[in-house]
């Protein structure tokens, strides 16, 4: 068995990570990111005006929503291989990975539905906008959990030449703690912790595309010292 | 604060390195995180926010709408967005004692799609339902209502990705050659779909030992489960133990 | 008919009657039954509970059930059980043809008994009698909904005993055993069934 | 045939088969009028444990089994029947 399936997978990222590059500075929403201030009036008006990029932007990313899905399932892969007494982080870490991804459908779905009958009642409108904004900044349970699993299975790695080098796991754990902030969008409506601040957004989204980046070279080195060996997960 | 940090310390602090010796020691991680999980799972709903036990649907319009935009709802929706994560991790511990069982790997495929799906629908949308109502008091009382009706129907009425899971667990624990869970174990996780059955009935009526907080459809159903989830995880607790080193690729 | 009485009146009473204190079947299924039977009892005394603070409106809704189809499924059952026990005994007798054949007719006596709730429920479903029409209908739905998925999955494990017995030259008597017992135990949650919501004033 | 009619089994059966139709008789007549009617009650509800016993007993071969099974289903019949009696009487 060799390791080209994983390879092509794993090349499968780059384009889909140009998609969301395109489709976040397509979207009308994060340019600048609406303030979660806006009354309901206020957040009607805005999806009235900006129907097409909002629907062109939901209807991209409904359909690239799962396109880093190969990465994850390689990472999966890769962490099976690593010599622990059992694969109880690889299965937490692809369900992490499920339930994430639907998060961040549910997101898409509500901006999507708002824009596609602006005309609604406003206060409708704003808490699908509302809603929208919690689905999409608020739940990083998930990714710092499986972000954990992934340093674990690394650190608990007995192998004499492990898969991942440490520093890699050290890497995960440090997403995690610049992830969190994202939660506490739920409690501030102004701030660095709002949904559009600093902490929550914008550190947010380039602590995770930074993540993306450098997993995905780990795991090509990981892919490429794997060799001929098999994978056990089942 | 939240689960990920409480793992953390165990692992990030490189252990002595006699914990090194221990080969289970993910599995032990993932099964210590598993009681913090639910401890912090009901402080979060009891004491913390009084979503459980859960208010009547039939109560009235200016008691939801009150409820509705506790300031707590709102700091429990952040403690469990920090923390919901730690579910896939206590399927996980489930997930690896059918992977040692002589069933097909359908089984805990299965169980694995039925533990995704209900994190998404059993947990983090009512969870926001509740805080969205809290986070932005000028909803009128028709969404607030509706917020609150869809948290607990979601949170209490029957979820069919459950039924799936137990179905496949309990069948896997029956059907297993290799012993390693008790077998009436397997019979008890048939009470546990069966408590999704029972809990159909919170769709239909909004009173009464029917309703969302009835005493057969919720209180019953609670009694079986708790009980259930701590048998479980002390039959986990002796497979983990038991597991010989030899398993061990 | 005659041959399968034959063989499970021997095997009844002279083969197992020295074999005392012993479990039919699994461990683990009584177990599960015995922890059935508490989940309805607690289901049974909840609904005499709500009785009787709701005395009139339970009768006058038990007057709209069919009992006639619930005297009859009662029948049903009893019979099944009657062939179950009786194919139990011819396969410990070791008469795997009179076990299958016996098996065989309790299945088939079994499967009336959704055929025959599908007739008593679709008249009162449309006739309105719906779960949310009252209490009393929630009660009578919900048990006997409940009662229905136990005799569902117990023609699942019927058919896993009758290929068992069809298949193996030496059936495993321990299955039959299991089967048998969770069969009765449905028999027995019916029996109090019928009598609280179809009899009783 | 005589064998089958003999059979233990059988004489059970039909005897569980006749107080069927005999107690859906004593209702639909006794209590036809659905009035609360306690003699119909008792009588159909103390038919009722004795099948259920009967069916425990004969049936499921409680009769052979250890005495912990004995005690524990015969303590089930009793104790749901006693529970409901007395919640129906309770309520009258």
């Amino acid at each position: 068995m060799n390791t080209r399936g994983q390879r092509i997978l794993l090349w499968t990222a780059p384009p889909a990570v140009a998609l969301f590059v395109l489709a976040y500075f397509a979207f009308p929403v994060f340019s600048p990111p609406l303030s979660p201030t806006l009354t309901p009036d206020q957040v009607a008006a805005f999806f009235r005006g900006n129907v097409t990029g909002i629907l062109g932007v939901s209807i991209l990313c409904n359909l690239i929503a799962c396109s880093l899905v190969p990465l994850f399932a390689v990472t999966a892969v890769q962490m099976s291989r690593s010599a622990t007494s059992s694969p109880v982080f690889t299965y937490a870490y692809i369900i992490c990975v499920g339930v994430g991804t639907t998060a961040f459908i549910l997101a898409d779905y509500c901006w999507g539905m708002a824009a596609f009958r602006p005309d609604r009642d406003p206060q409708l409108t704003s808490l699908l906008n509302d809603m929208a904004w919690f689905f999409f900044v608020a739940p990083v349970g998930t990714i710092m959990v499986q972000n954990l699993c992934f340093a674990l299975s690394v650190y608990l790695d007995q192998r004499p030449d492990p898969i991942f080098p440490r520093w890699v796991a050290h890497f995960n754990v440090a997403t995690v703690a610049f992830l969190a902030p994202g939660a506490f969008s739920i409690l501030y409506k102004s701030g660095p912790l709002a949904w559009n601040g600093p902490l929550s957004f914008t550190l947010r989204l380039t602590t995770f595309a930074v993540y993306i980046t450098v997993m995905f070279w780990a795991l090509l080195r990981a892919v490429n010292h794997q060799g001929d060996e098999r994978v056990a997960l089942a | 604060m939240s689960g990920g940090v409480a793992t953390v310390p165990r692992s990030g602090s490189e252990p002595a390195k006699s914990w090194r010796t221990n080969r289970k020691l993910d599995q032990w991680i993932a099964f210590w995180s598993v009681p913090f999980f639910f401890n912090l799972f009901g402080l979060v709903f009891v004491p913390l926010s009084w979503m459980m036990p859960p208010r009547s649907p039939s109560s009235p319009t200016p008691r939801i709408v009150d409820f509705m935009h506790s300031h707590n709802l709102l700091i429990a929706c952040v403690i469990l967005t920090l923390a919901y994560g730690l579910a896939p991790v206590s399927n996980a511990c489930y997930l690896m004692q059918v992977k040692r069982m002589s069933v097909s790997p359908a089984f805990r495929y299965s169980m694995m799609v039925g533990a995704m799906t209900g994190a998404i629908v059993g947990m983090l949308f009512p969870m926001f339902c509740f805080g969205l109502g809290a986070f932005r008091p000028g909803y009128s009382t028709a969404v607030l209502t509706m917020l609150y009706d869809f948290g607990y129907l979601a949170f209490i009425g029957s979820l069919g990705c459950f039924c799936v899971m137990w179905m496949a667990f309990g069948l896997a624990i029956i059907l297993d050659e290799n012993n390693i869970l008790p077998k009436w174990l397997g019979y008890y996780t048939i009470w546990q779909y069966v408590t999704e059955l029972m809990a159909a009935p919170v769709w239909i009526v909004k009173s009464g030992p029917f309703a969302w907080n009835g005493l057969m459809t919720f209180w019953f159903a609670m009694i079986l489960y708790v009980s259930w989830q701590f048998i479980v995880y002390f039959c986990i607790f002796k497979a983990i133990k038991n597991q010989p080193e030899s398993e061990f690729a | 008919m005659t041959d399968v009485a034959e063989g499970s009146a021997a095997g009844v009473d002279e083969s197992v009657v020295d074999a005392r204190g012993h479990v039919p079947g699994e461990s683990s299924m009584w177990f599960f039954v015995i922890g059935d039977l508490l989940i309805f009892a607690v289901y049974f005394v909840g609904y005499m509970y709500f009785r009787s603070q709701h005395q009139d409106l339970f009768l006058q809704s038990q007057a709209r059930l069919n009992v006639d189809i619930g005297a009859v499924n009662t029948v049903m059952l009893l019979t099944s059980s009657l062939f179950v026990a009786s194919g139990t005994a011819a396969a410990r007798a070791g008469n795997s043809a009179n076990a299958l054949r016996a098996w065989a007719i309790a299945f088939a006596f079994g499967a009336a008994f959704p055929l025959l709730k599908l007739f008593e429920w679709i008249p009162e479903i449309s006739a309105g009698l719906t779960p949310g029409k009252n209490l009393f209908f929630m009660y009578y739905f919900v048990m006997t909904g409940m009662h229905l998925c136990h005799v569902a999955l117990g023609l699942v494990i019927m058919c896993f005993v009758i290929r068992n017995l069809k298949t193996s030259a030496q059936p495993k008597i321990s299955l039959v055993e299991t089967g048998a017992t969770y069969w009765h135990m449905v028999d027995v949650l019916w029996l109090v069934l019928f009598a609280l919501l179809y009899l009783m004033r | 045939m005589t064998s089958l009619i003999r059979s233990p089994l059988t004489i059970v059966w039909a005897f569980l088969t006749t107080v069927t139709i005999a107690s859906s008789f004593i209702s639909v007549d006794g209590g036809g009028a659905h009035q609360i009617n306690t003699t119909v009650t008792t009588v159909v509800l103390l038919i009722a444990a004795v099948k259920a016993y009967l069916v425990i007993q004969h049936f499921m071969e409680v009769r052979r089994a250890p005495l912990w099974l004995k005690l524990t289903t015969s303590g089930w019949v009793l104790g749901l029947f006693t529970l409901l009696l007395g919640f129906y009487f309770a309520g009258v």
